[in-house]
């Protein structure tokens, strides 16, 4: 058997040590009806080779958007992931290590937390992140769980341009605990709209959740609502793209409560959507009411600044059914790899990189607005995506394009009915070239 | 002490640059949009980077390293294979988003995992979307919420065994439903007569773990399920210790309705630090309608994305869960094959047993006279001495093993809960016992050396008081540059 | 500019502290006629993820072997390389470490240094073995060098059945130290004759170079003239294929001197033929003729167990224009790579490859002579390639099989000219498959 | 102290199986051929090989870890991508013996790295068949050898200077020539009376190191290699410190005639604990046809082998020399450009100087006012406290460094000799600086602290003694097993 070290002779003499006969008896323990007499139905085992040349034929039933011009996004993003983000987190004292509970012989794990706090409440301007979560959605619904807790409350006004799919896991969380959701419409600009915010607050709002840049790549306005929300009691939990953070205000100069994320974009392969990197911040008040993990610095016996986790009577292992959260494993080699793309970036890399992003979507958005039949859906100020309301139905564009070994975009119909049939979202990374952006065009132009 | 990156930052240094950065022109949009200053990231070169996390690296203890004999964690090998196979580029490189024609080869990894933990653990539908262990047992818990909501009954306590994982009763309360605790009984299993007392018609789930936390296999299970199934509850199981079983019992026989397994512990996907791991679900037929979406299907030979399920929990994850996580775990089934996983588990028990025994006369086993994959060993003695678990523990430390799970289960004095797993040698298991000797030898003649340990690891004993009553969670945006 | 650590301030103050303004100056002790006006005709830095393209592009370019089903051998074999290998070699520790030259921090080179030693010693069945040598054809040439230093001979016999590339090199090296070569031609049967050899042997010869098995994959059978030899006073020099000592007798055991061979195929790619590995072992005797390094076990002060370079008065740092060799810099982390390998198949899993390709090379060898018009080429005993006479030209076989996806084995005439026109070289390892057998047999039939 | 392997073995343990074991039958062959009992190799498990030599790994100094100032070996940052590039499907599973169709792009990869290598030093043609350093130079005196055979002129000698590197002197002696030493005048640079007069009609080559191991360029370099010349002799250059001319001066415009460069120094290509390197050797175009076969030629926009050369000197490697080295190689070119490289040799120099300038009052530069990018320190001060080099180089040790190249070269007593590299850090080179300080002081205050050093390594000083006397060169058949 693979990985295995037992000889026959190595088990023969476990087994005599212990004064049994056979590994059958290990499983005395199991009443004889509920032992297994037929084989498993998962065939016999695979040698290495041959089980490579089996997920090499799985993968060649994949087109990877890797390979090919892409220009999909809707929360995950096709960034270049430095060469160096991948040979550091496969050294093994990395991936092979476990939660960093035993802190003498985890040092590298728990400093390399501190150091993606560190960045993710810069990033934010948020004075406390954790250690991560599963992903954007399960925080922005662990956030929304947390004003409901932090206030008390039972009621939660979100935007509806936060990504459909983020909205649907906020549904599936928070309607477990009957708290209510009340929807924000958006405005014809591509935005939240403030008057209905402001008519939908009350005293049993717990929090206002909106998404910037929201679903659409429109950058909201928080900072216009939020006295708004702060005067009603409610907590202002935000969404954003962390790499819009280079160039946008971020939620902590505006005075948002809780921000989250997904960090997916910060030096890590899309994976078919999975592991994904949530990041959850927030401020000083609400450290107690916090999920997850949080690493802080410390000192040895000796004096020697240290890390551990801390404030674990937050934790599901220290609190249980009290617990601000049931999560405990998270995506700690995800956030490795983030903290590591960012120290490579730097705040100069970074925000070199947001614009480029910025300065290359708006170049596109240009260049197909100029192509008869197309134009923006949204007039509101984007990042590095945007909804174009393509002449016909964005599927078809999508599929003509895949015929040319471009992915053109995300059909909106999927998520928003027939109303968004022509309409097509576009995310543009700093992989596109203005060679990339002319096939586009060519073939919207032909579509 | 290693310097944060923070503390090494020199502005003006380049880790990493872009091929279009005169591109990046200034950004026309009002004002208030704009951020004053980017984001005071770290500038580092890319040898200083590559050198700070290389060093820190080192700091840890990990599986390649050396035995983590942590009960309930399986810190077993992880295979190198594995890691090949997520990262190849026609996996690693998918878009979530990309058309159902482009991603056949993905979709046909999750339909083959799923059937492949139907078959292992006696489920008849699993969703991998639950991103952990405990979003497993959330999502177990919603569907339990759906059921009776479509029942039209209304019962809202959940209960657990004692010696429960805490994500447990967490997971319970994350649904709004109450958690009740089963105490074990002196055998180290449930207690009946509080079970049937407990199980009344507000009771919506027992939630087991089988074995259970002392390693022990509830003998009575049967009998359990159905009094519970009996009183209209649904039985949960914490498939966490799934690695005692594999190929030679399977909890869907023993009657359990739902329950998640961890790819991260027995299926060898590695723990990376804390994650990312996978917990999928796994349903019984009358319960499948539950699952979240999207769930995969075969339709004829093509394989598509279901997202049209009126009775589901709905969505529970952003997109499909931690699918690079199942390729190694898939990676993992396919190495083994039937036979190989009957052996991973009939191993994993040999080696637990085997400690035991060998142990056992110094740190006594109260409860089991057989464990299965994992045992909980009790330090009590030594408290006469003054020595606690936790020295012990840390006295390990120095030995370069890592320390067991201690003072869990609560049953346990003083506890010592060790899973071996089944990737460790005799020679390793043997040289464990030495040591513990050692250490049992120590207690008793300087107790304070076992009180001041570890001595030999990148830091002692930490300071954690203070950092629980004043924590400091992100380096100060002053703090000296290089 | 990528790599480097200064910023424009670090630059100013370094050059200020030595009093100087600018970097120019640094570069004064040039005469000015021979500093550079022009840049270097090599084109403006990419960044990371264009290198990547433009590398993908090139490798795009090629069709390698490794995704074919490859018949191809000639001392480079397509095994199977185990994930672990590509793993810990991939550790920083071992290949950005630097000769260990330094012992107390190069402890990890030299001990994995003694272990493959180790390893080789015990597949030659010699005592004594090198740290290795650039591939198998220089050290085929050094240990004829040595062979003549060893014996103050000046002549040297070397079967033509020797892979021609080696000879080639053999060439290279032996004339420019105005020894003499006499060649051995090949017998009927594939071996070399015994009879020219003997007749061959004189006073001047100072060894006899073959290689078992041979370019044709026939096996020699050394024992038969080693007696000759040694009552001529000169010495055995064996080339073997490591391999094929998984079944077949070592060097040691019928008295060779000396063996060298190459270590590709013990857990290497292919990688265009280089990095490859030369392995060099010999009897006790001639240790301090042997080029390369050496390391030992010794002590350290503290009495533990610790492993150093040594005997390196052989080598060219000590020693200078005395020294039993020039070479320094060597192939370690290939060497470092086979031990990996060997450690992870371990007696019997070697035992079990050799015996793979014994029995498959030996299946497709009576399919293909059960193809009409197609015989083995020799009748000695082979490992696992042999030579097929074709009915036609084997180029034009080679042709045919690769627009089918096969790369069909190397076509002799390439070395040995037209009376080889219609021998195929064929090399069968474990990853080849009876399908694969099938597929070559039915494009044999057709052509 | 670690295990062997061999004493890790097991017998019966698995740590790698093929599919077709099975298949692999009795062999046929007369028992002659047979061997009598499969070669010892150890049987240990995959994890356990994995746990082997992640636990001997850490016992090396790496670059990846801190400083190795290391002299003439321009141990530089080894940038992650050229791995990358180097492991690329496409490049590493592609046989030698492919047709020319197949393998266009890996031809071109030689093609345009020798095209480059020759904008880069100012030579005319590049072969990259030779594996090492030592072996271009091999191949160097080849075609000299060639050269004046082909003149019909005999020549024997080559002057090689006395600061050279040890296979210089080697090389010569491998193709039947002789070398004769020329002395560093006194400042440090050739002693032109001493050249003068050893440059006679039985001069074959002149060989010299620019700059030289004193980090010194020659002065009076075009004079020398005029002279050279006027008498008939080739003029190679040793090229492994590249390093500090890149993109500032090149070697063929001095009038060197031939020269070697070693990739796995200047162009970043990683040591591997002793190699692989690749040591291209370059000429001039009179002397191009001498160059080894198979080259690389492109007829249109075809690239093929070319065997066919009867001047050449022959082969020299079993096919294209060190194919995966000259990818990295490669690659570290086409990341820095022209503008990258100068910047490279720059801040080489700059750092090394920088070094110098701040060592020179403890330890002091008795050759040169300004270095290139190494320099030779002395520390013969310490001398009359009964401290030597070795002992400052051993004490470096204990904080981290490697040491420096010591005794090396030989016309500077108790030699320091030190090449920073230019992917080190101010920080780096300043704390360096305040280690050699201390230790200085040390040297001064306590002697016998440095004479015990080093304390904080895997293992102390060795005793080399015995393993010159009586090696053990190979753990024993019959070592205890586990
Ligand atoms: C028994 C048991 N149940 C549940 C869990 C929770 O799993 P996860 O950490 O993946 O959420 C764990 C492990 O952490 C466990 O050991
Ligand atoms: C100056 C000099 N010349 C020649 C060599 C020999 O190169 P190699 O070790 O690659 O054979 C070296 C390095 O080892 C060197 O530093």
């Amino acid at each position: 058997m693979p990985y295995l070290y037992h000889t026959d002779e190595d088990r023969r003499s476990m087994l005599q040590a212990m004064g049994l006969t056979s590994e059958e008896e290990l499983f005395d323990g199991i009443p004889s009806k509920y032992r297994m007499n037929e084989t498993l139905p998962i065939g016999p085992g695979f040698s290495e080779f041959e089980t490579i040349r089996h997920f090499e034929a799985l993968a060649g039933r994949n087109s990877a958007a890797g390979d090919m011009v892409s220009f999909l996004g809707g929360g995950i993003y096709d960034h270049v992931v430095p060469s160096a983000v991948n040979h550091l987190s496969a050294r093994s004292e990395f991936y092979t290590a476990y939660t960093p509970y035993q802190a003498e012989v985890s040092q590298g794990t728990l400093q390399v937390i501190f150091e993606y706090q560190t960045m993710i409440s810069r990033l934010t301007g948020l004075p406390v992140a954790n250690a991560s979560m599963y992903d954007a959605a399960t925080a922005l619904a662990e956030s929304a769980l947390m004003a409901a807790k932090a206030t008390g409350r039972s009621r939660l006004l979100f935007s509806e341009n936060i990504n459909p799919r983020y909205q649907q896991v906020l549904t599936t969380y928070v309607t477990q605990q009957e708290l209510e959701l009340t929807p924000l419409p958006a405005t014809a600009d591509g935005g939240i709209d403030d008057a209905v915010l402001r008519k939908s607050l009350g005293d049993d709002v717990a929090g206002v959740v909106v998404q910037t840049p929201n679903y659409f790549g429109v950058l909201e306005s928080p900072w216009r609502y939020r006295d708004a929300i702060r005067e009603a009691g409610a907590l202002l939990v935000v969404a954003v793209d962390p790499l819009s953070l280079a160039l946008f205000q971020p939620p902590g100069e505006y005075g948002a409560d809780i921000a989250v994320g997904e960090g997916q974009g910060l030096g890590n392969h899309p994976n078919f959507g999975g592991p994904l990197l949530g990041f959850m911040a927030c401020d000083q008040k609400y450290i107690r009411s916090l999920p997850g993990r949080l690493v802080s610095e410390t000192r040895d016996i000796d004096g020697k600044r240290a890390y551990t986790l801390t404030l674990q009577t937050r934790e599901q292992h220290i609190r249980r059914g009290k617990a601000t959260s049931n999560i405990c494993t998270n995506q700690g080699l995800v956030a490795l790899r983030s903290t590591i793309y960012m120290a490579l970036l730097g705040e100069t890399g970074f925000h070199q990189l947001g614009g480029i992003c910025h300065a290359k979507a708006h170049r596109l958005a240009s260049m197909i607005t100029s192509c008869a039949g197309y134009s923006l859906r949204y007039p509101g100020p984007f990042f590095r995506e945007f909804v174009v309301r393509c002449p016909v139905d964005a599927q078809l564009i999508v599929d003509d394009a895949r015929a040319s070994g471009i992915l053109a975009g995300i059909p909106l119909a999927k998520y928003f009915g027939d109303d968004s049939r022509n309409d097509l979202l576009i995310a543009v990374t700093e992989k596109r070239t203005e060679d990339d952006f002319n096939r586009l065009c060519d073939l919207l132009r032909k579509t | 002490m290693s310097k944060t990156l923070f503390e090494m930052s020199r502005k003006g240094r380049r880790g990493f640059r872009f091929a279009d950065e005169p591109a990046a022109g200034p950004v026309d949009v009002a004002r208030e949009y704009l951020r004053k200053a980017p984001p005071r990231l770290p500038e580092v070169s890319e040898p200083g980077v590559v050198r700070h996390f290389t060093e820190l690296s080192v700091r840890n203890h990990h599986i390649d390293k050396n035995l983590y004999p942590l009960g309930s964690c399986t810190m077993k090998y992880n295979p190198k294979v594995n890691e090949d196979v997520a990262s190849m580029k026609g996996f690693a490189g998918l878009h979530p988003e990309q058309m159902g024609t482009d991603v056949q080869g993905a979709l046909e990894v999750i339909y083959t995992l799923e059937k492949q933990l139907c078959g292992i653990v006696g489920m008849d539908a699993f969703s991998l979307n639950t991103a952990a262990g405990a979003h497993g047992e959330l999502v177990g818990m919603m569907i339990a919420k759906k059921y009776f909501q479509d029942r039209g009954e209304s019962r809202s306590k959940v209960l657990v065994a004692d010696s429960a994982h805490g994500t447990n009763p967490a997971s319970v309360q994350m649904v709004g439903y109450h958690d009740q605790a089963v105490p074990s009984a002196k055998d180290g299993e449930v207690d009946m007569d509080v079970l049937n007392s407990s199980l009344d018609k507000d009771t919506a789930v027992l939630m087991l773990t089988v074995p259970n936390t002392l390693g022990i296999f509830e003998s009575r299970i049967g009998e359990i399920l159905e009094l519970a199934h009996a009183r209209g509850a649904l039985c949960y199981m914490d498939g966490a210790n799934l690695n005692a079983l594999l190929g030679w019992a399977r909890p869907g026989d023993f009657g359990f309705d739902m329950m998640h397994v961890n790819l991260h512990k027995t299926f060898s996907t590695p723990h990376g630090g804390g994650g990312p791991g996978s917990g999928p679900i796994g349903v019984k037929e009358s319960l499948a309608r539950f699952l979240p979406v999207p769930r995969v299907r075969k339709v004829g030979k093509r394989f598509r994305f279901d997202d049209d399920n009126p009775d589901s929990v709905g969505a529970i994850h952003s997109f499909y869960g931690n699918f690079g996580i199942y390729l190694r775990a898939l990676c993992y089934i396919v190495r083994h094959g039937a036979e190989g996983l009957r052996r991973v588990a009939a191993t994993a028990n040999l080696n637990a047993n085997y400690l035991a025994s060998e142990l056992a006369e110094l740190f006594p086993i109260p409860y089991g006279k057989r464990c299965m994959h994992e045992f909980v060993a009790s330090g009590e003695s030594f408290r006469a001495h003054g020595v606690r678990t936790l020295d012990i523990a840390k006295r390990l430390l120095d030995f370069g093993y890592h320390a067991p799970t201690i003072y869990f289960p609560m049953v346990v004095r003083e506890a010592i809960m060790i899973e071996p797993t089944e990737t460790e040698s005799k020679e390793t298991l043997d040289h464990f016992v030495t040591v513990m000797k050692q250490i049992a030898r120590e207690a008793v003649e300087d107790p304070d050396l076992l009180k001041g340990a570890p001595y030999n690891t990148p830091v002692r004993r930490l300071d954690e008081a203070t950092a629980n009553r004043k924590p400091i969670l992100a380096a100060p945006l002053n703090c000296p540059e290089a």
